[in-house]
């Protein structure tokens, strides 16, 4: 059993984030890998370079996980986030969710990867043929309650 | 009083460093950390609009208060998660 | 890399299935994993015994995969399928899908364990406290749009 | 006509074989071949509303047409993937 949350430079294992949602009663596991693209936005990425507040970061992901406990019955979720420099094709984010149904996985899942990009503080500094550029997203707030319907409704479209 | 602040990403490189501790005579909230942090270092004004907060490991409001010794971290927009755009 | 099909009596593996969709262009993998409940409708389940129709049912693998691929732009999918007896909370069935956005990888993935459950001529014989019985769902017909149309609404809603 | 059957699941247990060489003597269609199997076979008509068919491994239709020596399968309804309940 590994640990639910982790906010770690080493390379990510997507079978050491299944180990922490084994346990009894799961019939359907759902996982998200987000990797690191070959091109955004029209750039041709180089390199990305990821940046925590690890302490704040490791919470967050504990704070995401309880509110997809608490939303789906019997879900047992993990979340592991890399920083440091990451090259093309490598894991940035792994999550697993266990659930009795795989409806539930998926939206656990789907929950999960949408929250982190609402509140966990990671920052993505992206190095392109010919410049790099800090991307930014959501302004992160754990307690703002629109941002969280967003999510649930995304999830459970 | 005397804050410990904690800056990240760009706001980070605005201010030229990502640790500081602050003196902010009076200060009772994040937003007078936060002028104080302005005051000192002008360019971090560029996140006035759009960054967030946290005390000690909680995620704050600017009207949050703050205690000397506190660790004040100020959150430029995130972006973690998957390396893909947002669709 | 592994193959994009499998109908096999060894043991599953999730890095197997995902090494199969590895590839340029990638930005999000979403994998499903189908364990074997302790518990189905109240019956206490022993072990599940997985018949297949191998060589059709390795094909219908491969025509979901080239629905799929052909659905999502972009889209690579793996499918691994397991058979004979499974014990509780081994996996019977891993998808995985790489897709440039992660909305695309959340639908292929949803789509692909529906459409196994709807076509793939593969039977399961449930070994309860108490008795057994064979499970049916779907009569599998690869041909049936309206089953097609089914899966595609329950994947992008 | 002679055509090589495979059944499965429950169909095979009630028919005691999961594979057998079907004569069917004039048999132009799937259909045709149910018939005989059923036929020979009285039990496998609790599959005659349920099941679906294939005729040398692609799915067919109770129409399609078979030749001599074809495998022609039939298929109870069908429950691989999780080991899940539906929903």
């Amino acid at each position: 059993m590994t640990s639910a949350t982790a906010i770690t430079s080493a390379p990510l294992s997507v079978e050491a984030v299944l180990r922490a949602v084994e346990g009894p009663g799961a019939g359907a596991v759902a996982t998200f890998v987000g990797l690191v693209r070959d091109h955004n936005v029209g750039r041709k990425v180089l390199w990305l370079d990821y940046e925590a507040y690890e302490p704040l970061a490791e919470k967050a992901l504990g704070i995401i996980i309880a509110e997809a406990e608490a939303r789906w019955a019997g879900a047992r979720m993990a979340i592991h986030h890399r920083t440091g420099r990451l090259e093309i094709g490598e894991a940035s984010v792994v999550i697993a969710v266990a659930t009795p149904h795989r409806a539930d996985a998926f939206a656990a899942c789907r929950y999960a990867i949408e929250r982190i990009k609402q509140i966990v503080p990671i920052w993505k500094h992206e190095h392109f043929e010919g410049g790099e550029v800090w991307i930014e997203g959501a302004t992160a707030d754990a307690h703002d309650e629109a941002a969280r319907e967003a999510a649930l409704k995304i999830a459970c479209a | 009083m005397r804050v410990n602040v904690k800056l990240f990403a760009r706001l980070r490189e605005l201010v030229g460093q990502g640790e500081l501790t602050l003196d902010a005579p009076g200060a009772t909230t994040v937003a007078d950390v936060w002028a104080a942090l302005v005051a000192a270092h002008p360019a971090a004004d560029a996140y006035a609009r759009s960054m967030s907060c946290a005390v000690n490991l909680n995620y704050a409001r600017m009207t949050t208060t703050v205690a000397d010794g506190d660790e004040v971290a100020f959150l430029p927009p995130v972006s973690g998660g998957s390396g893909a755009a947002a669709r």
